[in-house]
């Protein structure tokens, strides 16, 4: 953190999150505030690229920014038109408590950790060039069991989506999709 | 035509294309003193190339800062130079970044201009027709008249639209076109962004133009443009899997994810990963043409369906920025292609000769040229069929890839016999593989041979109604 | 669990590329899905019928090149013959050869069209349609050169044809007639083994014969789903009675199977320019009629089997100049019959491709 | 003898019609059979389903307009036995003229029993969806009527005499060599415009 450049760059990086996250929910506008959320996606890469963590920005920008609002925007298209409002207050108090407990957890964290052994000198040598390696090695090292746990979690959540939108009552829904596979590009068993 | 026909053009038409003069004709029609003075240039241009080729053969290029066969010298001295002016580092940055960012946007931007000529002309031959030739020479004005008519044109706001989100589209799906093209290596020394993780930078980067896409879509306030951005965004939430699939691959074999060194491993083993990875190749590249909307996958302009898609509103300029980011993103999968697949800058030692940046461009323009290739001549997916065929087909076969190569590395990294050796057998292995897991997957997903060879219409033996029809039919 | 879905008004047209002219139609769409559609037409009305009444029967056959305005010799031809039979005027041999040698020629470049718009629809950017242009020039060259005009031709009176084709007409027309067959063996080969232009057709849009017969379609709709009907083998005019030529017909009845039927017909109509060049006899290419054709008061029925298929003409006479009642049995509007049948539940794709094989003519439709 | 090749005779169908539905066709001539407006239904559905007419197709429907009543004809097609069937149908209210609708029996009458709706006003009961075809909603009255806009007392639309036709020689034949002699023919001006009835 010594360059003025990279002191700049975050307080502005930062202003834009904090703005765009605030403007998130006193919007009224669904649609402009799944913008507003990638815009946050994109100020937190910048933020990450701040500290140097070039694989951690690159992923956010893929998955958030990429994929996730993409996840929100397929779920307020199928949203009706007319509840198509984020004026919904019904969770305005225990989303406060939720926020609230959350930050303080972030809060405590910061101020619990000895961040001054990754500044400076230690910074400097973590450098772009072998932050992938250091990441696969802990990962598929030390880690491995979490890790493997994680994806054992993320297969589990596909089955499960699948599973919910299949219903086995639905006639018609099984037809449409035996239908839809007969229809395929190169399929179309006889 | 033939004889008769240009002996006696009946009709004004056929006289008009006859009189028509090619390229040839206009080079054999010259007077003697041009073709005289053209020998001379092209001659002497050959001698200052030869002279050229001589310096470069001996060594006297090599890693200096008038090593025209790789700007990044140049721009690493000026940077040295810069340093020494104690202005501080932020000097030599900017100078530098702006020099190859102007560099590239220079480049893609005569691109946008010359390649909307070439991507017409070459469509008007294969069409048989003649294609734009009227302005200029050949045609050759030609985008830059259109660019004028569509800069005039008066840029509509339809009613009941949303301002904001319709005015920034046309920026922001412009601006991760151009973000992209810097980690692409265009020589040795010579990357705008030689970051370690280029590969997710460049494809989270594109993931971008998805939203920008939408906001187009839904803030036209047009059903077509509606269902044109939902289609895009469907189809592309669901080629990117592929896309990282295929690519995770070539990250196997080479151990990187800077396209530098993806590029100088093919070098070093002077081997084109197409060779080893035809699966991956064919995934990349049919997946980007449903990614960048190019046939057969280009639903989400699909005119004949939905008009023009997500831009359906857009008039003026706003509608020429999405055309040339189409454009632009097509030399883009063309120049990817070329990096991960074909061996990037590298052409097996000729990049000595010829400057690599040359034999990238080239290669991009190979791309491009194929796209529109496919253009002329593919009809167009539907859209479950597309979905069905990422889905159900390239996503397993992808991840059955993955799993082959992740072998093989392995196999390459314990088994010490002469690389050639390895990775030959590899070459053969997966192509084989490729071939056949590609047919048996099909066969279990229900292709059937019907498709293949549809029959021809019968020949009625008689004239009839329903009767006839059933008799024709049981006797069939 | 399904989503509620809002269903949505599409609106296609008037201005849309795929309606082949101004064509609306209005789709009520949940999500991909077509739920429900309402075709508008009317917007290149020309109330021919009620101006018809006004007009002597040759006045009249201008009508029948606007109307459906790719295959205007059909529609001359179908006129005349209307009217020669209620008028009984006799024609010369020489002219019903002439008249089938344009008829057929009219058929081929119509069909190309049709062939062509529907691989366009189908989304092939233009190719297809444009190497299908290529033999619809020459035709066109060919109609210019012997009536002047190309698309409304005009070219067929009561009682024969106008002009006699010029001299460098016959060599043309032969050199065509030889390269014709090998073009045609260039589109199989370009689009009937392509992977995705079958997956596009193949089972779209299927009509049974029954639906077929019952929904009043004709040509090579009819024909597509395997009925062996053509007028020109069932009730022979000109001297159809004396060309050898086949009628192919489809398995299906898909749209696969239309454009195949369309492209093979292409093929027998060259058989039969073939046959009628060699065969022409020399002679006058047109007999005198009155200026002003009376003919006895009845009414009549005349028909033949155009580009799309039954091309009828009702007349009235109630003994005038100008037929009582002139009405025009236009094929591209009754094959739309069956349209929302099989557009419901298509999704927006297939609906373009389907519509662009039944191979509507909007200036006939409307009229 | 019926005008078309494969026109079969009315009578015969007249005659068959009558066995089967006694009373339903009230005249016939060698061309055309009449049916009583009312049971039209029945008489398509007959000939429809019947081994002997196989009237599968439904290939023209239109409406005449003869001033005093309307004929609404239909063209019946068999393609197994090759012949044609002239059906037609008199109306005789102007106001609200009304004709059975065909389509329970032939679908190919959806767009055609439209158009006859739309240009000659006649209402086809049990028309699925019986709305204006080709013109608006709100046009006026019905073109293809002979009485349409009302031209004048006595006046009709129609043509009944060529303008351009020499009065005295009204059998003049026209063909390439016979130029037209100046003078011989009516001018324009001398034309009325209108034919009278």
């Amino acid at each position: 953190m010594d360059s003025l450049g990279v002191v700049i760059a975050f307080y502005v990086l930062s202003a834009i999150t904090i703005v765009s996250a605030a403007s998130i929910f006193l919007l009224r506008n669904l649609v402009h505030a799944i913008v507003l959320l990638v815009v946050v996606f994109l100020g937190m890469a910048g933020l990450f690229l701040t500290l140097s963590a070039d694989f951690i920005a690159v992923a956010q920008i893929l998955i958030y920014a990429g994929a996730i609002s993409v996840l929100f925007v397929f779920a307020v298209m199928l949203t009706p038109l007319a509840s198509r409002d984020n004026g919904n207050s019904l969770y305005a108090g225990p989303g406060l408590l939720l926020g609230g407990a959350i930050a303080a957890i972030v809060v405590v964290t910061a101020f619990d950790v000895e961040w001054n052994q990754l500044t400076g000198v230690a910074l400097e040598q973590r450098s772009f060039t072998d932050t992938i390696e250091v990441i696969g090695n802990q990962l598929l090292g030390p880690h491995v069991l979490a890790f493997e746990v994680a994806s054992v979690l993320l297969l589990f959540a596909l089955l499960g989506a699948i599973v919910l939108v299949t219903d086995p009552n639905n006639e018609d829904g099984a037809a449409a999709e035996e239908e839809a596979g007969k229809d395929t590009a190169v399929g179309g068993s006889e | 035509m033939t004889d008769r026909h240009s002996e006696l053009p009946a009709t004004p038409m056929a006289r008009q294309i006859i009189a028509r003069r090619s390229l040839l004709d206009a080079a054999k029609a010259a007077p003697v003193s041009l073709k005289v003075a053209g020998s001379i240039v092209l001659l002497g241009l050959l001698l200052v190339n030869a002279l050229i080729g001589f310096i470069v053969v001996d060594g006297q290029l090599d890693g200096e800062w008038y090593d025209f066969r790789d700007l990044g010298y140049a721009m690493e001295r000026l940077r040295i130079e810069l340093d020494e002016v104690n202005l501080g580092p932020w000097l030599s940055y900017w100078v530098t970044g702006l020099i190859g960012g102007l560099g590239i946007l220079s480049f893609i931007g005569g691109f946008l201009l010359i390649g909307s000529w070439i991507e017409r002309r070459l469509l008007a031959r294969f069409q048989v027709r003649m294609g734009p030739n009227r302005v200029g020479p050949f045609g050759l004005l030609q985008p830059i008249a259109d660019a004028l008519k569509l800069m005039q044109k008066e840029v509509l706001i339809p009613m009941g639209a949303d301002r904001l989100l319709f005015f920034l589209p046309p920026v922001l799906v412009f601006v991760p076109a151009m973000l992209a093209w810097g980690p692409i290596p265009w020589a040795p020394g010579m990357s705008y962004l030689d970051i370690n993780v280029g590969l997710l930078f460049v494809v989270s980067i594109t993931s971008l133009s998805v939203l920008a896409i939408w906001m187009a879509g839904w803030s036209s306030n047009n059903h077509y443009a509606l269902l044109g951005a939902m289609r895009t965004v469907a189809m592309m939430v669901s080629y990117e899997i592929p896309i990282s699939l295929s690519l995770i691959v070539v990250v196997l074999i080479t151990g990187s994810l800077n396209l530098g060194e993806i590029v100088a491993w093919q070098t070093d083993h002077n081997v084109w990963l197409a060779v080893l990875l035809p699966f991956s190749l064919f995934t990349f590249f049919f997946s980007s043409t449903a990614e960048i909307n190019r046939t057969p996958n280009d639903i989400a302009e699909a005119e004949s369906e939905i008009v023009a898609g997500f831009h359906t509103e857009y008039s003026g300029m706003k509608a020429g920025l999405f055309l040339a980011v189409e454009l632009g993103n097509a030399l883009f999968v063309g120049a990817l292609v070329a990096t991960f697949f074909l061996g990037g800058y590298g052409l097996f030692g000729l990049e000595q000769w010829i400057p690599p940046y040359v034999i990238l461009a080239a290669k991009a323009s190979f791309g491009y040229f194929v796209f529109i290739w496919l253009r002329s001549t593919l009809p167009r997916f539907r859209i479950d069929q597309l979905m069905t065929f990422a889905w159900k087909y390239l996503i397993p076969l992808s991840i059955a890839n993955v799993l082959v190569v992740a072998v093989e590395t392995s196999i390459a990294a314990r088994w010490e016999v002469e690389a050639i050796f390895i990775y030959g057998s590899f070459a053969v292995v997966n192509v084989i593989l490729t071939v056949i897991a590609v047919r048996t997957w099909a066969r279990v997903a229900g292709y059937s041979s019907s498709f293949e060879r549809p029959e021809p219409p019968r020949v009625a033996p008689m004239i009839g109604g329903l009767k006839a029809a059933r008799r024709i039919k049981a006797g069939a | 669990m399904t989503t509620p879905t809002e269903p949505y008004v599409l609106n296609i047209g008037p201005q849309h590329p795929s309606t082949h002219g101004v064509f609306r139609i209005r789709v009520v769409m949940d999500g991909e899905r077509i739920q429900d559609i309402d075709m508008i037409v009317g917007y290149l009305h020309r109330s021919m019928e009620k101006l018809a009444e006004e007009r002597t029967y040759t006045q009249n056959i201008p009508f029948t090149d606007r109307a459906d305005y790719l295959a205007a010799m059909s529609g001359n031809l179908g006129l005349c013959l209307a009217a020669e039979r209620l008028a009984r005027v006799e024609v010369p041999e020489r002219a019903s050869y002439l008249r089938v040698i344009f008829a057929e020629l009219q058929r081929i470049a119509s069909h190309a069209m049709a062939n062509g718009t529907l691989v366009s629809d189908a989304g092939a950017w233009q190719t297809p349609l444009l190497y299908m242009f290529r033999e619809r020039e020459k035709i066109l060259d060919l109609f210019e050169m012997t009536c002047g005009a190309r698309l409304t031709t005009n070219y067929m009176r009561i009682g024969g044809v106008a002009f006699e084709p010029p001299p460098e007409f016959w060599p043309a027309l032969l050199e065509l007639v030889d390269e014709l067959p090998e073009r045609i063996s260039e589109y199989e080969e370009l689009l009937t083994q392509n992977e995705i232009f079958i997956a596009r057709t193949r089972d779209i849009g299927v009509i049974s014969p029954e639906d077929a017969i019952n929904g009043s379609l004709v040509g090579p709709a009819l024909r597509g789903s395997g009925v062996p009907w053509d007028l020109r083998k069932a009730e022979p005019y000109c001297i159809y009675d004396r060309m050898e030529f086949d009628v192919p017909i489809g398995r299906n009845g898909d749209v696969y199977d239309r454009f195949m039927v369309r492209l093979a017909e292409t093929r027998e109509s060259v058989k039969i320019i073939r046959q009628a060049v060699e065969n022409i006899p020399d002679g006058s290419h047109k007999t005198d009629i009155p200026l002003a054709l009376r003919p006895a008061p009845g009414e009549v029925y005349g028909r033949v089997e155009g580009p799309r298929g039954e091309l009828g003409f009702y007349l009235v006479s109630d003994g005038g100049p100008a037929p009582y009642r002139f009405h025009i049995r236009a094929p591209s509007l009754i094959n739309l019959s069956l349209l929302r049948e099989l557009a419901r539940g298509a999704s927006l794709s297939d609906a373009v491709v389907t519509l662009g094989s039944i191979d509507i003519v909007v200036g006939e439709i409307d009229r | 003898m019926p005008s078309g090749p494969t026109q079969i005779d009315g009578g015969r169908v007249a005659n068959a019609l009558n066995r089967a539905l006694p009373g339903i066709a009230t005249t016939s001539t060698e061309e055309w059979v009449e049916v009583e407006s009312s049971r039209l239904e029945e008489a398509l559905r007959w000939l429809h389903d019947s081994e002997q007419f196989d009237a599968a197709q439904l290939s023209n429907l239109c409406a005449v307009d003869y001033h005093d009543h309307f004929t609404v004809v239909y063209h019946l097609q068999s393609f197994d036995l090759n012949q044609q069937i002239v059906l037609k149908v008199r109306v005789v209210d102007r106001d609200t003229p009304t004709v059975p609708s065909s389509y329970p029996v032939y679908k190919g009458a959806l767009l055609q029993e439209r158009e006859v709706f739309d240009l000659m006003g006649i209402h086809f009961e049990g028309h699925p969806d019986l709305r204006r075809l080709f013109l608006w909603d709100s046009f006026p009255g019905h073109p293809l009527r002979k009485d349409f806009l009302g031209i004048g007392e006595g006046l009709t639309s129609g043509l009944q005499r060529f303008p351009f036709e020499n009065k005295e020689q009204p059998d003049r034949l026209l063909n390439r060599e016979n130029i037209v002699e100046q003078g011989s023919q009516e001018t324009p001006e001398g034309w009325s415009g209108v034919a009278s009835t």
